[in-house]
């Protein structure tokens, strides 16, 4: 039997303004396991928490409750007042006499009466609550990230700086990501490489980073804390430790038509290939469905031409098992698909392009040497039209596109807007837009900048059709504000395609049992709160796999994500919640219900023996819950057909007893 | 002869993430509801077993709401549409078993939706009062 | 192979080679049409307001005959294709329809389960286009052809699913098959203004002059097309270039065209 | 809004099947539509101004009979709003009225030529006739 003492809070006048304070408290010491019942004008204040210390000890209570605010203003502090007296923190119980009872009735009786069956209530589960301790986990002391981009540099680099190990995972074979591939950078037009490199440069020359490039993750296992991840290291048959990055190889390769997807097939590189001159690692890779000696053993060129001996044909892909305390996903976007918008003919004429295209066309790296030119035929484009928001805002019932902005479209067409007038001041440019969505710092600044100085033509309104006649792009527009069909002979047609997550996010979600929206960007824990937590503990979110985003808020939210990594991985050990499913093995019949809702994974099956009463054994399969994962969302008690899982603090009896205090 | 004033008894579940922390700031603002509901903490909607509510209804409850995330703002993920489909077939259960629809109720109140949590409560007790006393579920296995 | 076949009412009468070849071509390719009884109109344009009832009960009969005769049924005319096709479509999806629908209807219910294949579908799906290409006996020798859509066989492509509306290669595949160089040009998914040709024949020329103009810039010696409404109203709109049935071609290719002429 | 006019609007939507609120205005129909230079009322109007309730210059307008049933706008309609479908409902409402057939059969023999095909006269009269 439960010895339980009962502390009703006046809280100045805000609880007893409304609520009979000392018929609560005489009321419930008739309630069974009641010894001791009191009332206090601020049971928070140190005088408060010092009677409940001292009627712990002099009354030898197992139990208390307290009448006063919400638990989720001062459940913690009365815990703390309950251990600090040497009683087991959980077994504090509040009824909420202010927020849900003295705050919304008016009258006094009525307000009694209502605190008094709170407070019976409370007293009804404290007289079933059990101690709780939290379990602990070790914390292993290292990162990982997964994505090379923008994203990913930027939290390694927070994440080593604070001085723990980090990894990075990178599918493709240098770091360096979408931000790579730009030209310049809205709103402030700084060169993306300029920025870029230099962290590039940081990762790699940092002693606490590795960099595991043209690799992936295959297998995650564990839990916060303690992650076991494979890591498949694809064949590029090429030694990193001994190539020098001279490029020699790239050269000598006689396979010259290989589509260099840097430059997003514009134009073409060698079968064994740098990505580009700044790549980070600066090693070079093979590409082997085009390498002719890995596909027929005929060539060898570039084994020859390597001073270093570099070039390994036989290399295999390789596996590496690491251990990591917390990762964080970081796998970027794309650009969805055009085939489904042949409308704008982009698979009918090479001079419609997609912006990254055109981030391509413009840049001094790319395959017109950042001249603008056409794909179709290396001319100079006099008339250019930038259609807007092509695949974003779509209707799900529109069986294409996304439904959700894209956000960074309406900035980047006004880049490319400006700086082709601005380099190419005989060029006519329209933009052709829903609305312009401009907010961030300096944006619509930037914006009007375009339309001002630069004198873009921004016309609202969407194009309907582009067709290619001869060697023009008929552009069919609505011109709404006129109230015009307009259309314009182009010659280069740029459509600012939506952006949608890595493929790769999906599989990789799976592993870490991370959550993702229908469209495949991952949840946040909290969508204010937590946006840098996955729900799931121990995994974090950093950059446009979480949704849409631009450099500066890729950026940041990269260095969130790191100070919550490094959060983590300050701490030696981890508390758990100590309200967590545990499953009574006596009764659990290994049925594998609750596994199938655990929204965590913390449910597993072992095959366990039992010694029967004729001495026997049996062996039986019975569920675990690792109370390290679990998260305590108790879906998995009502599910379980035998009643054997349970959740601690929430038990069954508990919220049971809890009905029947109520409607008695 | 006086007939004394029939009020309900109502039992909400509150999740502790959303509609509990919506209960809250309704009594921080002061927004008034029938003293007749008396809100009970889970940490998600999802932990309500059946059980919870046959049991309320055994001992004379007149109405059951349970009160979770809004769909897709579970703090665990996916409670709450668990939630959803267990309620929709247990209350068609209860429904067969002469308690009325109107009698029980699942709604989705944020933490953020004070005004909401007092709203519904008012007018979940309003229907509830409608309907006049509970026919009481028994509990077969108590009878002699 | 046994289908049904619903020639419609224009291939009776004024488009009766488009018919006649078809025929033809299905049974050197082994396919073998076998005509619905007693058939009415398609219903000529599907109303897509959805208390339009009764004027797509025609297009039911047609679908029900071929369910009753447990084959697929096959059309030729674009126009007939998507009336009966949508119609299909409605009876599908929309359950308060299909209810009216089946309460016109003194038999047995119908709930959308007959498929339709228009006949370049046939082509292409069920003898394929490579049977095709190996019983072509008077190769079109790089003719420059192309291939006129307009809206019907197309869209909506929901309902239509032959083809990538946008950027379609049907037509351009049989084409090639059968020996031609398909001509791609952009307005072959372009509406002729058929459907207002009594209504507002400016429009309607205005509309077609932009279609034949378009494929005549891109190099076309002849525009071929599944439906006689777009062909008549391509050569009423003053067409250079000849416009013929699709299944003409394909007759003359596959050495059935004299044969045929003669039926 | 008055009650006639809402009743008018609710009958439309309730045919066309199309929910004009999922528009998001940004005039692909109309950048889309070929007969656009025969329209007083464009299909992005023909969206709006039967959300707005003002239905009444539509019934009145020739657009109505300018429609070419291409399908090309709800083909492209990034929202699916489907508005060749609310054309064609506001053109029923305008012909279902009494007296207000767009065509009579005394009109055909004059439009008539030899080579017409039979299925033009079907179609136009199920689309200017009740």
């Amino acid at each position: 039997m439960q010895r339980i003492g009962v502390f009703v809070c006046w809280c100045g006048s805000n609880i007893a303004g409304t609520v009979d304070v000392e018929a609560v408290s005489e009321a419930l010491k008739r309630e069974p396991g009641v010894v001791f019942s009191t009332n206090y004008q601020y049971m928070c204040s140190q005088a408060g928490q010092d009677i409940i210390k001292d009627a712990i000890k002099e009354h030898r209570l197992t139990g208390i409750v307290v009448c006063s605010c919400s638990p989720r203003m001062h459940e913690a502090t009365f815990r703390k007042t309950a251990a600090a007296a040497g009683l087991n923190p959980y077994m504090v119980e509040i009824a909420n006499i202010r927020e849900q009872c003295s705050w919304v009735h008016k009258e006094m009786p009525i307000g009694t009466e209502k605190a008094i069956i709170l407070g019976k209530a409370a007293v009804a589960k404290v007289n079933l609550n059990t101690p709780l301790t939290p379990g602990e986990s070790p914390v292993t002391k290292r990162a990982l990230v997964i994505g090379g981009g923008i994203a990913g540099i930027q939290t390694a680099l927070d994440i080593a700086d604070a001085g723990f190990e980090v990894d990075i995972v990178e599918k493709k074979p240098t770091i360096g990501g979408k931000m790579a591939q730009l030209d310049k950078t809205f709103p402030t037009l700084d060169c993306a490489a300029c920025i870029l490199t230099p962290k590039m440069v940081d990762v790699a020359q940092h002693e606490k980073i590795r960099i595991f490039s043209y690799s992936e993750v295959s297998e995650v296992k564990g839990f916060v804390g303690n992650f076991d991840v494979t890591i498949k290291k694809n064949a590029r048959y090429v030694k990193e430790d001994l190539c020098t990055g001279c490029g020699l190889c790239t050269e000598k390769c006689p396979m010259k038509k290989c589509a260099n997807e840097f430059n997003l097939g514009m134009d073409t590189r060698r079968a064994i290939y740098i990505p580009f001159a700044q790549a980070v690692p600066k090693v070079a890779t093979i590409d082997p469905d085009n390498c002719n000696m890995l596909k027929n053993g005929k060539c060898g060129v570039c084994a020859k031409v390597c001073t270093a001996g570099a070039i390994d044909y036989t290399q295999k892909d390789e596996y590496i098992e690491e251990k990591y305390g917390a990762i964080v996903v970081a796998t970027g976007f794309n650009p969805i698909s055009m085939d489904k918008f042949d409308e704008f003919a982009y698979n009918q004429s090479k001079d419609v392009i997609t912006s990254l295209e055109f981030e391509r066309l413009t840049n001094a790296a790319g395959p017109t040497a950042g001249k603008l030119l056409r794909p179709s035929d290396g001319k100079h484009p006099e008339t250019i039209v930038f259609v807007q928001c092509v695949g974003s805002r779509c209707d799900a019932c529109a069986e294409k596109g996304k439904e959700y902005c894209s956000k960074i479209c309406c900035m980047y067409t006004a880049k490319h807007a400006m700086l082709t007038r601005d380099k190419y001041p005989d060029t006519d440019v329209y933009v052709f837009y829903i609305d312009v969505r401009t907010p961030g710092k300096n944006f619509d600044e930037f914006y009007r900048r375009a339309v001002e100085e630069y004198g873009v033509h921004y016309i609202k309104g969407m194009v309907g059709k582009v067709s290619p006649e001869g060697d023009k792009l008929i552009v069919q527009a609505s011109d709404l504000l006129a109230d015009k069909q307009l259309k314009i002979e182009a010659d280069l047609v740029v459509l600012a395609a939506a952006i949608e997550p890595d493929k790769s996010a999906r599989s990789l979600a799976t592993m870490l049992t991370a959550s993702m929206d229908t469209n495949d960007f991952f949840t946040e824990a909290h969508p204010k709160l937590r946006p840098v937590e996955s729900p799931t503990a121990g995994v974090f979110l950093s950059g446009a796999c979480q949704g849409p985003k631009d450099i500066p808020e890729t950026v940041s939210q990269a260095g969130a994500a790191a100070a919550k990594v490094i959060g983590l991985l300050a701490k030696d050990k981890l508390v758990g919640n100590p309200c967590v499913a545990h499953s009574n093995e006596m009764m659990c019949n290994g049925c594998s219900s609750c596994e199938r809702v655990c929204p965590y994974g913390a449910i597993t099956y072992e095959a366990k023996e039992f010694r029967m009463p004729d001495r026997t054994t049996l062996v039986r399969r019975i569920a675990v819950v690792n109370p390290a994962v679990c998260q305590g969302c108790g879906c998995c008690t009502v599910v379980c057909p035998s009643g054997a899982m349970d959740l601690k603090g929430f038990a069954n009896e508990q919220i049971m007893a809890e009905v029947d205090a109520i409607c008695k | 002869m006086q007939v004394k004033e029939y009020k309900p008894l109502i039992v909400a579940f509150c999740c502790n993430w959303c509609s509990y922390a919506g209960a809250d700031l309704a009594g921080n603002n002061r927004l008034n509801y029938p003293a007749d509901v008396k809100i009970i903490r889970v940490p998600c909607s999802c932990r309500v077993n059946p059980m919870f509510i046959l049991r309320a209804f055994q001992r004379g409850a007149d109405g059951v709401i349970l009160c979770g995330c809004h769909p897709g703002d579970c703090h665990y993920t996916s409670g709450n549409y668990y939630t959803r489909r267990r309620m929709a077939l247990l209350f068609s259960m209860l429904d067969y078993l002469g308690i009325e629809r109107e009698r029980t109720r699942v709604e989705w109140v944020s933490a953020a939706e004070g005004a909401k949590f007092a709203a519904t409560m008012n007018d979940f007790a309003e229907k509830v009062a409608a309907l006049g006393e509970n026919k009481r579920l028994e509990d077969l296995r108590c009878k002699k | 192979m046994k289908f049904s076949y619903f020639p419609g009412c224009t291939l009776k009468n004024k488009a009766k080679i488009l018919d006649v070849y078809a025929r033809k071509c299905a049974e050197v390719l082994g396919a073998e049409l076998e005509e619905i009884e007693n058939w009415q109109c398609c219903g000529g344009v599907f109303t897509t307001a959805k208390d339009e009832v009764a004027t797509k009960l025609s297009s039911v009969r047609i679908l029900k005959e071929a369910l009753r005769k447990e084959t697929d049924l096959v059309t030729v005319c674009s126009a007939c294709h998507n009336v009966v096709k949508q119609t299909n479509y409605a009876i599908q999806t929309d359950k308060e329809f299909a209810g009216k629908v089946n309460r016109y209807m003194a038999e047995d219910e119908y709930n959308g389960e007959t498929k339709i294949y228009h006949y370049l579908e046939l082509l292409r799906d069920v003898i394929g286009f490579d049977k095709v290409k190996e019983k072509v006996v008077n190769s079109l020798n790089g003719k420059k052809v192309a291939a006129y859509y307009g809206c019907l066989l197309l869209r909506p492509n929901s309902v239509m699913r032959m083809d990538d509306p946008e950027n379609p290669s049907i037509i351009e595949d049989l084409i090639r098959a059968i020996g031609g160089e398909a001509i791609v040009y952009p307005a072959r998914n372009e509406c002729c203004g058929g459907y207002v040709r009594l209504e507002s024949p400016e429009l309607a020329n205005k509309k077609s002059n932009n279609v034949f103009n378009s494929a005549m810039n891109a190099g076309a010696e002849v525009i071929v097309t599944a439906c006689p409404l777009c062909k008549y109203n391509l050569e009423k709109s003053g067409c250079e270039i000849p416009v013929v049935y699709i299944t003409e071609l394909l007759a003359d290719a596959l050495g059935v065209k004299e044969d045929a002429d003669e039926q | 809004m008055s009650s006639n006019k809402k009743n008018l609007q609710e009958e439309l939507i309730r045919i066309s099947g199309v929910n004009p609120r999922k528009c998001m205005r940004c005039g692909k129909c109309s950048g889309t539509c070929p007969a656009y230079d025969e329209m007083e009322y464009h299909p992005h109007q023909f969206v709006y101004m039967v959300e707005t309730g003002d239905i009444e210059p539509l019934l009145e307008s020739e657009s109505l009979y300018k429609c070419l049933i291409c399908f090309a706008c709800v083909e492209r309609c990034p929202r699916g709003v489907e508005p060749a479908k609310l054309v064609e409902a506001v053109r029923l409402a305008a012909i279902r009225k009494q007296g207000n057939n767009r065509l009579t059969a005394n009109d055909i023999p004059a439009l008539l030529d030899e080579d017409m095909p039979q299925q033009a006269i079907v179609s136009a009269f199920r689309k200017y006739t009740k």
